[in-house]
């Protein structure tokens, strides 16, 4: 009796364990899927351009800035950013702890590894909430999120992971509800100009919109955070996200809202397999 | 402030990015909509040791966190101390390792 | 007797443009009260755009300084604006799918 | 201002007077051109930079500029040349409020090569002019700079 018992209840958990596995793998190749959509859509519109270099935003397109651009890049200015960010980063908190001490592995190199689903809160995590949350944890008042040290704090993270490949995971119903959530975003027209994420960043990537090329969606968000001669600072991409939509004459949403977050994890996945190479330098 | 010096072939490129707003006097506050002072750098000067190897003077013009190149025929291994001075009496100096 | 016809004339345009302007101000009132509330909606669904609380503020300006003919005007714009980025938010949410390139 | 300069250009002569007894290296820092850098049109920049000299065009100077500028906050700028005995490269945007952006004063130990990223507020000619002991000479190119994008 206790034995059928026992073996009900192993059978019953191999069952819902193997239900899971398929939920989990389905999830993925769902976005796997997508994934491969959005890159043939690119590749089919710019067959000259090489797979790796949508990684270099709109100078994947634009020759004629790249060669500024390489030209900023040589010694450009988030350089400043990264050193402020290190001793930021260094620098403990009122109780003595750090943010190593929140982030695995330290912090360092880690990067890649957002933004992801958090199961327990339910919600899509950036690392520039985790460094929020950790500041928080911590007894610290959180930063703001456009730019300043948040910002520097993130280039230093993000640079001591460049290289690192993005290999994000979308495995449980609410992972994919957030992820299908950012998709819908990003293709949704909006403001007075009607233009989604994807017109400008899809259909239109590679023209000139009023004085300026437009970058290709894929690759977006490998370079972030990014100085930009416009701002001529360093900003997050929620800052670049604001930015985009008041372009359009839609209302913004704030930086690190869930909007937000969820476009940033739609957009990062279909970047699943790029290195990450921020911060960098735009225009 | 960011100093990279690097010797190949007998010269030396010294590469260098200084942390500096470089206001040019022409700019207003978004908030306040009052002229922001003119406040830049005027005097950038390089020494390898004692000598002197490179002098700029700059006007408002130079771009935000000035970046500078210049180059001079020598070898690895001495130390270059960089300066700055502003219109306002700030000043800066580092130095670095010629690599 | 012409001087009288004048008068009247004049009391009736006073008092008839009197009484439109009261009756059209509470009417265009309370358009704008409906505009704003669609502008809120609009906001809500996460499809406002930044053109309209400018619009809508001119309109309220308009009004409080009796320019019914302006304020109508505003009005009539910012009701353009909140229906079309409502109508935004429907195919968002209706059609969204069909903007995914396949 | 003007007594900090002077404080730190004695400092730097004093770091020179200790050079020339080691390297025999002329002096590079001069006074800053005030004159120059305050002048608010390219004529008078260049007749108070280079008093009584006029540039001869030369296409021993290379000027690296961007035909279009990215964004006219930052235009990346490298002049180089292979004339004889370079004293000084300077760099002027004809219309900048002040048209004198950056001069240089290079010495012998100096490759004649040097960078700089400047504002430019609209489309304008470029030049840049090098000085030798043989003379002044320059050479221009246009950036158009343009204003309204979303920034790609």
């Amino acid at each position: 009796m206790n034995k059928n018992i026992k073996l009900g209840a192993v059978l019953i958990g191999l069952l819902v364990t193997t239900v899971s596995y398929q939920a989990s793998d389905s999830y993925n190749d769902m976005v796997k899927k997508d994934t491969q959509q959005f890159r043939d859509f690119f590749s089919k519109k710019f067959p000259y351009v090489e797979m790796t270099d949508y990684a270099n935003g709109v100078y994947a397109l634009d020759s004629a800035s790249r060669e500024q651009w390489e030209e900023i890049e040589e010694f450009p200015p988030y350089e400043l950013n990264v050193d402020n960010g290190e001793s930021l980063f260094n620098t403990p908190f009122k109780n003595g702890k750090t943010y190593a001490d929140c982030f695995s592995n330290g912090g360092i190199g880690i990067a890649q590894n957002y933004p992801r689903y958090e199961e327990g809160a339910k919600e899509v995590m950036t690392i520039e909430l985790a460094i929020n949350r950790c500041r928080q944890s911590n007894g610290e008042k959180p930063l703001k999120y456009k730019g300043g040290a948040l910002a520097d704090i993130s280039a230093y993270m993000h640079y001591t992971s460049r290289g690192n490949k993005l290999a994000l995971t979308v495995d449980s119903k609410g992972a994919y509800a957030a992820y299908e959530a950012g998709k819908k975003f990003f293709y949704s027209k909006r403001g007075q100009l009607n233009f989604s994420c994807a017109d400008c960043h899809m259909a239109l990537a590679g023209q000139r919109l009023r004085a300026d090329i437009t970058s290709p969606a894929l690759g977006h968000t490998t370079g972030f955070p990014v100085y930009r001669s416009k701002w001529n600072a360093l900003g997050t991409l929620h800052r670049r996200y604001g930015g985009c939509n008041k372009n359009v004459r839609a209302k913004p949403f704030k930086a690190q809202s869930t909007e937000y977050r969820e476009l940033q994890y739609f957009q990062t996945l279909m970047n699943n397999g790029y290195e990450l190479n921020g911060p960098s330098a735009r225009k | 402030m960011k100093v990279k010096a690097k010797a190949k072939n007998g010269v030396v490129k010294v590469k260098m990015l200084l942390k500096h707003n470089m206001d040019s006097g022409q700019a207003k506050d978004k908030k306040t909509g009052e002229k922001i002072p003119a406040h830049y750098i005027t005097d950038v000067t390089a020494k390898l040791g004692d000598a002197d190897i490179f002098h700029a003077e700059l006007g408002p013009a130079v771009s935000k966190n000035p970046y500078l190149a210049f180059q001079y025929k020598g070898e690895a291994g001495g130390k270059i101390t960089v300066s700055w001075v502003d219109n306002k009496g700030g000043s800066k100096s580092t130095e670095s390792v010629v690599k | 007797m012409n001087k009288l016809k004048v008068l009247l004339l004049a009391i009736s345009i006073v008092f008839v443009g009197g009484a439109t302007q009261a009756g059209d101000k509470g009417d265009l009132e309370k358009k704008l009260a409906y505009a704003k509330a669609q502008y809120a909606k609009a906001e809500k669904r996460g499809f406002a755009w930044t053109t309209t609380p400018k619009v809508l503020g001119k309109a309220k300006t308009a009004l409080a300084k009796g320019d019914l003919k302006a304020a109508k005007k505003f009005i009539k714009k910012a009701l353009v604006e909140t229906e079309a980025s409502l109508a935004q938010a429907d195919t968002s949410d209706n059609n969204w799918q069909d903007f995914v390139p396949k | 201002m003007n007594i900090v300069r002077r404080d730190f250009l004695s400092l730097a002569t004093k770091g020179a007077a200790a050079l020339m007894a080691v390297a025999a290296f002329p002096s590079l820092v001069f006074a800053r051109n005030d004159k120059a850098f305050g002048a608010h049109n390219l004529a008078d920049a260049v007749a108070n930079r280079y008093p009584g000299m006029t540039a001869a065009d030369s296409d021993k100077i290379t000027l690296k500029a961007p035909a279009i500028a990215e964004n006219g906050a930052v235009v990346p700028l490298t002049v180089k040349s292979s004339l004889d005995n370079v004293k000084s490269i300077s760099i002027f945007v004809e219309n900048n409020p002040a048209p004198l952006a950056t001069s240089f004063n290079l010495g012998p130990q100096n490759i004649a090569e040097v960078s700089v990223r400047i504002r430019m507020g609209k489309t304008s000619n470029v030049i840049a002019m090098v000085e030798t002991d043989a003379g002044l000479f320059q050479t221009k190119q246009e950036v158009k700079v343009t204003i309204g994008g979303c920034g790609g």
